[in-house]
């Protein structure tokens, strides 16, 4: 046998959080009810190792490992570290969401971890089969999660949609995938990549596997047509479940969607370029129009997400001009900032419904949210600022990321586009002043006194205040973006 | 200290107003007001070194700052002045003061809220007053949509929601399609956000024509012209009076200055295509709606469609690219920030007695508030360009210009002074003039010491410039003349 | 020289044939077995339960099983009203189907084997896992309470002890490192015992002896024997999912149950005792030695039924669960441990 | 210590070894199966089987119709009914036991003044219809005719106990 | 025609007439054990690829555990059959457009010039040493052990899924303890109590 | 000798036969998991044909891994449909009807 032992260093995060589960999971067995604080104190010591692990490990070079199917490169690096963030905050404000409604088991823990680490391995795959099993490891946790509130009709129906869209996107993305194979004769993305370039693939197969591998990516992304699982699943899920979905697995799904598409397949990039373009106008389109219809917050958010899934692609989009490539790194770095933005505002989102939720009351309805400038100002001003950051008014984070994905588009000199992407945006920004309208405008119909965790209220403030204070210096973040796409180009 | 001038007006107010906010409280909101006070003085207070120290010689950016702010897409913290936005940041900071002053005992719920919201907006237009680069300057006039939302959302009148969200989407449409013009100048410019790069950046007609018309939905709506105007005659009348003030006297403006910035210098072929549009635009705003007012039964809406009218003046004084008009229009947009807001101040010490705008509901205020009707009507006299007031200078000026340009041009917009006159004087009459009209009228109580403060600080204003404007006109001299020059040669 | 006759009888077609024949001379003989394996449990069950068992039919008994072939083939196959009709019938076909197939790769002696495919072993494991469908199938279709539970039971039993024995097997392929049964019986005959003659000592059975044990008890459960024959509790659900048949119908599904035992035996004796080989050098390696180890194995089963009360249910899921699964990862780790050490015995 | 004798017992599978040598010991142990035809189990003389009617050595009927038995009965099982003979002497006319009603409690023997019906050993008769089983006066007296040497020979060794 | 593509047509003949039979099938549990009978014939089809291991593994894993999972599923739960094929109708000539269309497409695409006979022949023999199974386990040990490891973490994602789905701890449910059960010792068993005779 | 079109037309008509599936059975929740069974089988034919036709044995272990995650899917999904029709008591696709905007 000539086995040889690969390099486990790159992935010592993953090694880190898989043993960190099942040491909870053995913990769980031990510890009583009234020690599930353990549980959750435990799994954020483990992000926190995690994150620590990241950084240690992160060098700066693209480094494969696993025979091929790992890569650590600053990409994966920077993209991990905000996923714990991510699931780290997320966690935060569920905890008292989950204990009002005996949620808090320590499989809620665990499924995220799980899904955690799926995150992660979409995030460093290089390789056909990483990609699949990353993306499975955080689908099937999440159809999980939703599902874990068994006694409500809601959820489990929700999950049953999920579940089933989620499964047959998975078909989709493998079926582009084997013909991907069969016209290349490798599994690997570089492989795959390394062969288009060479001529040794037949452009229509490729095509016509690239046709689903896009469609099963639109499922995971929720892009129009294939968005119809998102509304459902945001408002059906536990809130703290669509805070789960609606933050990390948007970064996940955007590695996934850089790996395949632009490290995979950046040769035929006018062909998704045009299929996406199709997709991100539809989006843009019904997600803000849809939205507006909406008076449920949860779904509302889900047409956002839509629709902001829409501008995230208008980066992605612009990477390759009329065969001119010199604008993909720019383009690419305004996706990916778009998407760190989103996710910052989609936590911050979702974070103050679960802080206005208690047990019995779902503050999920926009009514909900009446006068709450009477009630806290402090979280009013929070849910203001993530508000006009969504709708993409200046200051706050979500502008500079329309702005640099709008300024991509521009570039490549799709004027009509970038006026459509405006014109959405303006209806977009009607039913987020809407919210705004109803915390400062309407006098409250609810007035039971607002109780939180002081972790997270900390955090939320944090939160509402770092969309902010990333707003006025958004350098910091752009910069890293680019950066580590530069680096892992 | 001169250095950071600029970034002091910019950012005192805004510290402040957060200071405001984090010590406001409904139960005893004196502190709040106090500090307001305090901040918006301050704020004043260090601008006045910008016209003290400012250099009338040169045409140039003064009190420049410049510091790198996005260097991922070269976007830099660059602010300077020059003749034509040093005075409004002056007007602007003023204004501020006045309107914490005018609503010192009035609002009296979410009273921090109310001043800081005031505060940041003041800031965020010394901003965008201030800003070079064309991204900075975006972002602040962006930004500032958000105060004035929640203002006229939260203290307004009873239909304040539609008034709000009108004037939010309004103005974000216009502004969405204006970024994408200077995402376009932005790439053609080689990646420069510096306005003044752009001012020397050649560019082909259509492309002219193109960003003109991004510009000008942008400003058009915010000056406002017609026929998009419609938002500001709601805003008004549902704003609370402070709301009413800085919309009239600072935002108005921030399209006319728009048009100064960047419409005339980056496109002069495109502008002077179309000068003949905007010119027919402005004389229909003019005309029309000095028509339009003079139906009206509501006080604060028909003042709101004479700043409409007010601001055609101003758009018709850029668009015959003469000095005498450019000035003529810059002085008119001071001297309207001035009376109109005055005016609004006057019908607010109405409303917080009586609670009613209606002309109606009002008659022979005269006999019970004699301090209070001397200044309304001197005020009315100087909405109506009466010499010796502000309002004569600037309208003067440009019917000049306008004559010079074209006579029947000129003769359309002087036709409006006697409309103008008609209506406010009219207004003025039916309100102060004649019996008293009601029981609440007879009721009413003059003005208190807190009111004649403000009132006389806007009537010394309105009185000073009207008789001695060449402090005004001296600062601007140079920079319209560059502004004409630049606008005089074509570059494509 | 049977080979030479089938050759040149029927040419081109001669594989064939030959596949053919080589069925027919396992089922036959199969069948036979297991009638008699019926009679040899009651006999034995009658001794131990100090009784002579079944001695009227024939001298001592021994056309019990004949007379009882012919009773149930003239029964009446009662179909339920409300059956699945379709399905009632195909359960005890698919159950007594598998059952045979599996037989396919059984070498019976170095070299007489139907299909010597290499992954004999995956075979094996498929199609005793299809043995399930008979169960289910015939279960629902009965369309009864108690068919159903037992099928329920009895497919969840079944499952889950795969486990178990397949990962039991997973110890028995590491150390043979192969997949081919036949092969698997020749890696028992290396070692240092088999060397000095005495081969019984290098069977896997010792360096395995808790696999052994695993495999054995998981092959009862899997069998559906007792103590774990919960599916046709008597006490409870009657016969549990042949409970609505009779005639040649249920008698499939006893045919199935017997064969199944044979085959479990025979697979144990190989996998773990050496197969056809000899436990001492000093006799010869042949059939008769499987025979006389499936012989010894199926006694076993036997002398369990008449030893061991029936478990019940949860105690069964949990001892596949929690007992024995847990115990072959264990073994597993060992073996590999071992295999790695300088103390590795089947190099 | 005894917990891990326990544990140990329990992991070497101590009991269920014991059990099988339980049963491994009886498979060659003697079979205790009576081959029932050609052999019998020994019976007690108070065996209560099928029921006979017995009769003085001199042929006469022992029963005299006092209806004893009937009355003691549990199961209602017998009926009787008498008539005056020629000789004057009380007789049963009808002398019916039902055996499928029959619970062989054997009261109607203690009952019995006369020792006229006695329960003997037969325990393997059979019926083919319910009547068969339905004994009349004339079968019960066949009974004892044909086992009066065994009757007689029980009522003798128990004799001493009555 | 040779053998081995009787042996396709016969065998694709099946799988694609099973697979139809699911999807119409009225009754699930008959879709159920089409389904089967569906990916037996698969593993025939995978035989004739010489992909010995996969085939059996598909029928050991999908027939053996995944569709008596499904049967399982199927039997359990009460289904009003007629309910659900409600629609059928109405949505077939739909859905048999949208089939033959793909079906259509995708062929165009498959057959003919990219990936004909002569695009890619068929592949020599193996060599006779060679066995599937091995290949693929070196492989699987070797190079694909990243992958391998994660699919473990799949599995146990499952488990702790369904279990925290299904298993439901009821409060007012007695449960036996197993372990103590059979941790009982005979001395146990039985429990003498002492008590006093009682007076009148 | 049946060729590479053979295999990948037979997967194609698989996979369609899924997607009309889902279509078809709008009502039915466990016709709909067997019909994405179905796709994941054309799949599998795919990889397999092409791994054979290439010479490439990674195809086929892409396989094996799609096997395996797809058995731990459908426990999963069969988990939640266990749930679901606890809740409901229904498992027809048109009774999901809780969640609309």
């Amino acid at each position: 046998m000539n086995f040889v032992m690969p390099d486990f260093f790159p992935a010592a995060a993953e090694i880190f959080l898989l043993g960190m589960a099942c040491v909870i999971l053995l913990i769980d067995l031990v510890v009583g009810d009234s020690k599930r604080w353990l549980i959750a104190m435990l799994t954020q010591v483990t992000l926190v190792g995690c994150a620590a692990i990241t950084v240690y490990t992160a060098d700066g070079q693209v480094v494969l490992t696993f025979n091929n199917m790992f890569v650590d490169d600053l990409l994966a690096d920077f993209l991990k570290l905000l996923v714990y963030v991510s699931v780290a905050v997320t966690l935060i404000y569920s905890r008292g969401y989950l204990v009002a409604r005996a949620l808090d088991k320590a499989e809620f823990y665990l499924l995220a971890l799980f899904a955690t680490l799926g995150m992660m391995v979409m995030i460093s795959a290089a390789h056909f089969v990483t990609i699949y099993l990353g993306l499975e490891l955080m689908s099937l946790s999440l159809y999980a999660m939703v599902a874990l509130d068994r006694d409500s009709a809601r959820a489990t129906e929700a999950a049953m949609k999920y579940f089933v869209l989620g499964a047959m996107a998975s078909g989709f993305l493998l079926y582009g995938m084997s013909m991907l194979y069969g016209a290349t004769g490798t599994l690997e993305i570089g492989g795959v990549a390394q062969a288009i370039y060479n001529g040794v693939a037949n452009e229509k197969v490729l095509v016509f596997g690239l046709v689903f591998i896009v469609s099963g990516l639109a499922f995971k992304l929720g892009l129009v047509p294939f968005h119809m699982w998102i509304p459902d699943v945001y408002q059906g899920a536990p809130t703290a479940v669509t805070l789960f979905i609606g933050s990390a697995p948007k970064l996940a799904a955007f590695a996934m969607t850089m790996r395949l598409l632009v490290y995979g397949m950046f040769e035929v990039a006018e062909q998704w370029q045009l299929m996406l373009m199709v997709m991100a106008v539809l989006s843009m389109a019904l997600g803000n129009l849809a939205a507006i219809a909406q008076s449920n917050l949860k779904r509302m958010l889900a047409y956002s997400t839509i629709s902001h899934m829409g501008y995230m692609l208008l980066g992605l989009i612009s990477g390759v001009a009329s065969g001119d490539k010199h604008f993909a790194l720019n383009a690419y770095s305004a996706a990916m900032y778009y998407t760190v933005a989103y996710v910052m505002m989609s936590l911050g989102t979702f974070g103050t419904i679960l802080l206005l939720s208690r047990a019995g009351f779902e503050a999920e309805h926009l009514d909900d949210f009446k006068g709450l400038n009477q009630r806290s100002p402090w979280f009013a001003a929070i849910m203001g600022i993530l508000m006009f950051s969504m709708a993409g008014v200046p200051f706050f984070i979500g502008f500079f990321a329309k702005f640099s994905v709008l300024l991509a588009v521009v570039d490549t000199q799709n004027y009509w586009l970038a006026v459509t992407a405006v014109f959405f945006a303006l209806i977009g920004a009607y039913y987020y002043l809407r919210v705004v309208k109803l915390m400062y405008f309407d006098a409250p119909t609810d007035t039971a006194p607002i109780k939180a965790s002081l972790d997270m209220r900390l955090m939320l403030s944090a939160n509402g205040l770092a969309v902010a204070l990333l707003g006025i210096f958004p350098q910091t973040v752009m910069g890293l973006c680019s950066f580590a796409l530069l680096r892992s180009l | 200290m001169t250095a950071s001038l600029l970034s002091l007006a910019i950012w005192l107010p805004i510290v402040g107003a957060l200071l405001v906010l984090a010590i406001g409280s409904d139960k005893s909101p004196t502190p709040a007001r106090a500090l307001a006070l305090v901040v918006a003085l301050a704020g004043f207070l260090v601008t006045v070194p910008l016209y003290s120290g400012f250099d009338t010689a040169t045409s140039a950016m003064q009190f420049v700052e410049h510091a790198p702010w996005i260097p991922s897409y070269n976007i830099a913290y660059h602010l300077g002045v020059d003749g034509i936005s040093m005075l409004f940041i002056l007007l602007n900071s003023f204004i501020t003061l006045i309107v914490v002053i005018a609503g010192w005992k009035v609002i009296d719920k979410r009273v921090g809220q109310y001043m800081a919201a005031f505060l940041m907006m003041s800031g965020l237009m010394n901003g965008i007053f201030a800003a070079v680069d064309a991204m900075l300057f975006y972002v602040f006039f962006e930004a500032s949509l958000i105060p004035m939302y929640l203002i006229i959302g939260v203290w307004g009148g009873p239909n304040r929601v539609y008034a709000a969200f009108k004037f939010f989407l309004y103005t974000l449409l216009g502004s969405l399609l204006m970024l994408i013009a200077l995402l376009y100048l932005f790439l053609q410019a080689g990646g420069s956000f510096n306005i003044l790069d752009w001012h020397a950046l050649p560019l082909p007609l259509n492309a002219q024509i193109l960003l003109f018309i991004g510009f000008l939905v942008a400003f058009a709506v915010k000056v406002p012209m017609w026929p998009v105007h419609t938002w500001l005659p709601d805003a008004h009348v549902e704003a609370p009076t402070g709301g009413s003030v800085v919309l009239a006297s600072i935002m108005l403006k921030l399209g006319a200055y728009g048009f100064v910035r960047f419409s005339l210098p980056i496109a002069p072929d495109a502008s002077h295509v179309l000068a003949p549009m905007m010119i027919a635009l402005s004389l229909t705003a003019v005309v029309y709606i000095g028509f339009v007012a003079l139906v009206q039964t509501d006080m604060k809406k028909l003042i709101a469609y004479s700043s409409i009218s007010h601001m055609g003046f101003v758009t018709l004084g850029f668009f015959i690219f003469n000095q005498l008009g450019m000035e003529g229009a810059l002085v008119q947009m001071i001297s309207h920030g001035f009376v109109a807001g005055a005016m609004f101040l006057c019908v607010g010490v109405m409303y917080d007695r009586v609670h009613s705008r209606q002309i109606a509901d009002y008659g022979g205020v005269v006999n019970t508030m004699p301090k209070f009707a001397a200044f309304f009507v001197f005020f009315a006299m100087a909405n109506a360009g009466l010499p010796a007031t502000s309002g004569f200078v600037g309208e003067f000026m440009v019917i000049l210009g306008a004559v010079k340009f074209n006579f029947w041009t000129g003769f359309a917009a002087a036709l409006t002074l006697i409309l103008g006159a008609a209506y406010t004087l009219w207004m003025v009459k039916r309100v102060v003039f004649g019996a008293i009209g009601n029981d609440k009228v007879a009721k009413l109580t003059d003005l208190s010491g807190r009111e004649f403060i403000f009132l006389a600080a806007m009537a010394l204003c309105v009185l000073g410039m009207g008789l001695y404007p060449f402090p005004f006109t001296d600062v601007m001299h140079k920079s319209v003349d560059h502004l004409l020059r630049q606008v005089a040669t074509g570059k494509l | 020289m049977l080979h030479q006759t089938v050759q040149s009888m029927f040419g081109p077609g001669a594989p064939l044939v030959w596949a053919l024949l080589g069925i027919v001379g396992i089922i036959l003989p199969l069948l036979l077995c297991v009638a008699y394996l019926t009679f040899w449990e009651r006999k034995v069950l009658g001794w131990m339960q100090v009784r002579i068992g079944p001695n009227r039919v024939g001298p001592w008994g021994l056309l019990q099983p004949i007379a009882d072939g012919l009773k149930l083939v003239f029964k009446e196959i009662i179909v339920p009203a409300k059956a699945n009709s379709g399905l009632y019938i195909i359960g005890p076909a698919m159950a007594f189907a598998t059952a045979l197939a599996a037989w396919a790769v059984v070498p019976f002696a170095d070299g007489y084997v139907v299909a010597d495919i290499d992954a004999g072993v995956l075979y094996l494991l498929a199609m005793t896992s299809m043995g399930i469908y008979g169960v289910i199938i015939s279960g629902w279709a009965s369309n009864s309470k108690y068919a159903f539970f037992g099928a329920m039971r009895s497919a969840a039993q079944m499952v889950s002890y795969e486990i178990a024995m397949g990962l039991a097997l997973i110890c028995v392929l590491m150390v043979s490192a192969s997949l081919n049964i036949s092969e698997i019986v020749h890696g028992q005959a290396r070692g240092y015992f088999a060397a000095h003659g005495a081969g019984i000592l290098s069977w896997n059975w010792l360096p395995l002896l808790p696999m052994f044990v695993v495999y054995l008890i998981s092959g009862l459960a899997e069998t559906n024997r007792a103590p774990f024959d919960v599916v046709e509790g008597e006490s409870e659900i009657v016969a549990g999912h042949m409970v609505e048949y009779s005639g040649m119908a249920y008698a499939l599904f006893f045919l199935a149950e017997y064969a199944n035992m044979i085959l479990v035996a025979t697979m144990t004796s190989i996998f773990f005792l050496g197969g056809w080989l000899s436990p001492v050098g000093f006799l010869p390696d042949g059939f008769p030695w499987l025979a006389g180890k499936a012989c010894f194995v199926v006694f076993l089963f036997l002398w369990f039924r008449a030893t061991f009360p029936r478990y019940r249910y949860d105690q069964i899921m949990r001892l596949g669960w929690k007992v024995f699964v847990p115990l072959c990862l264990v073994w597993m780790l060992v073996v590999g441990v071992w295999m790695m050490s300088p103390a590795n015995i089947w190099k | 210590m005894t917990a891990i004798a326990q544990y140990v017992k329990s992991l070497f599978l101590k009991e269920l070894f014991q059990g099988m040598a339980v049963t491994l010991r009886h498979m060659f142990g003697h079979k205790i199966t009576v081959q029932y035809p050609e052999e019998r189990t020994p019976q007690s003389n108070r065996f209560r089987g099928l029921h006979a009617l017995r009769r003085y050595p001199n042929g006469e009927e022992r029963c005299i119709a006092c209806k004893l038995c009937e009355a003691a009965c549990p199961a209602l099982a017998i009926t009787i009914e008498s008539a005056e003979r020629d000789d004057g002497s009380r007789r049963t006319t009808r002398y019916d036991i039902d055996l499928l009603k029959c619970i062989f409690c054997g009261y109607c023997e203690e009952a019995c003044p006369v020792d006229a019906i006695v329960l003997t050993r037969i325990f393997d008769y059979h019926g083919e219809k319910r009547s068969d089983l339905y004994y009349t006066k004339q079968m019960l007296l066949a009974v004892g005719d044909k086992n009066e040497a065994q009757i007689a020979r029980d009522r003798q060794q128990d004799a001493a106990y009555r | 025609m040779e053998p081995k593509t009787a042996i396709f047509y016969v065998l694709s003949a099946i799988l694609v007439a099973a697979s139809l039979r699911v999807i119409t099938a009225k009754n699930p549990v008959h879709a159920v054990l089409f389904l089967v009978l569906g990916f037996f014939s698969a593993g025939g089809l995978w035989l004739t690829l010489q992909a010995e291991f996969l085939a059996i593994v598909l029928v050991v894993v999908y027939v053996g555990a995944v569709m008596v999972l499904f049967l399982f599923v199927v039997m359990m739960l009460h289904i009003d059959v007629e309910r659900l094929r409600e629609g059928f109708w109405s949505n077939l000539p739909v859905a048999i457009g949208v089939g033959l269309l793909m079906v259509f497409e995708m062929a165009l695409v498959l057959t003919g010039r990219y990936f004909g006979a002569d695009a890619l022949p068929e592949p020599a023999a193996a060599a006779a040493g060679y066995s599937n199974t091995k290949e693929i386990g070196r492989v699987l040990f070797s190079d694909y052990v990243y992958p391998f490891e994660l699919a473990s973490v799949v599995l146990l994602v499952a488990i702790v899924a369904a279990v925290a789905l299904t298993k439901r701890p009821g409060k007012d449910k007695k449960e036996q303890n197993v372990r103590k059960q059979t941790a009982v010792r005979s001395d146990e068993r039985l429990r003498i109590v002492a008590m006093p005779s009682e007076k009148e | 000798m049946p060729s590479l079109s053979h295999y990948l037309v037979l997967a194609a008509i698989l996979f369609a036969i899924g997607i009309v599936g889902i279509f078809l059975n709008r009502r039915n929740l466990i016709v709909l998991l067997m019909a994405i069974e179905l796709m994941l089988l054309a799949v599998n034919t795919n990889f397999v044909a092409f791994s054979h036709y290439l010479g490439d044995i990674n195809g086929q272990v892409f396989v094996f891994f799609i096997l395996t995650v797809a058995a731990a899917e459908s426990a999963i999904g069969l988990a939640i449909l266990v749930i679901l029709f606890r809740n409901l008591a229904t498992i027809d696709v048109d009774d999901l009807d809780r969640l609309k905007g």
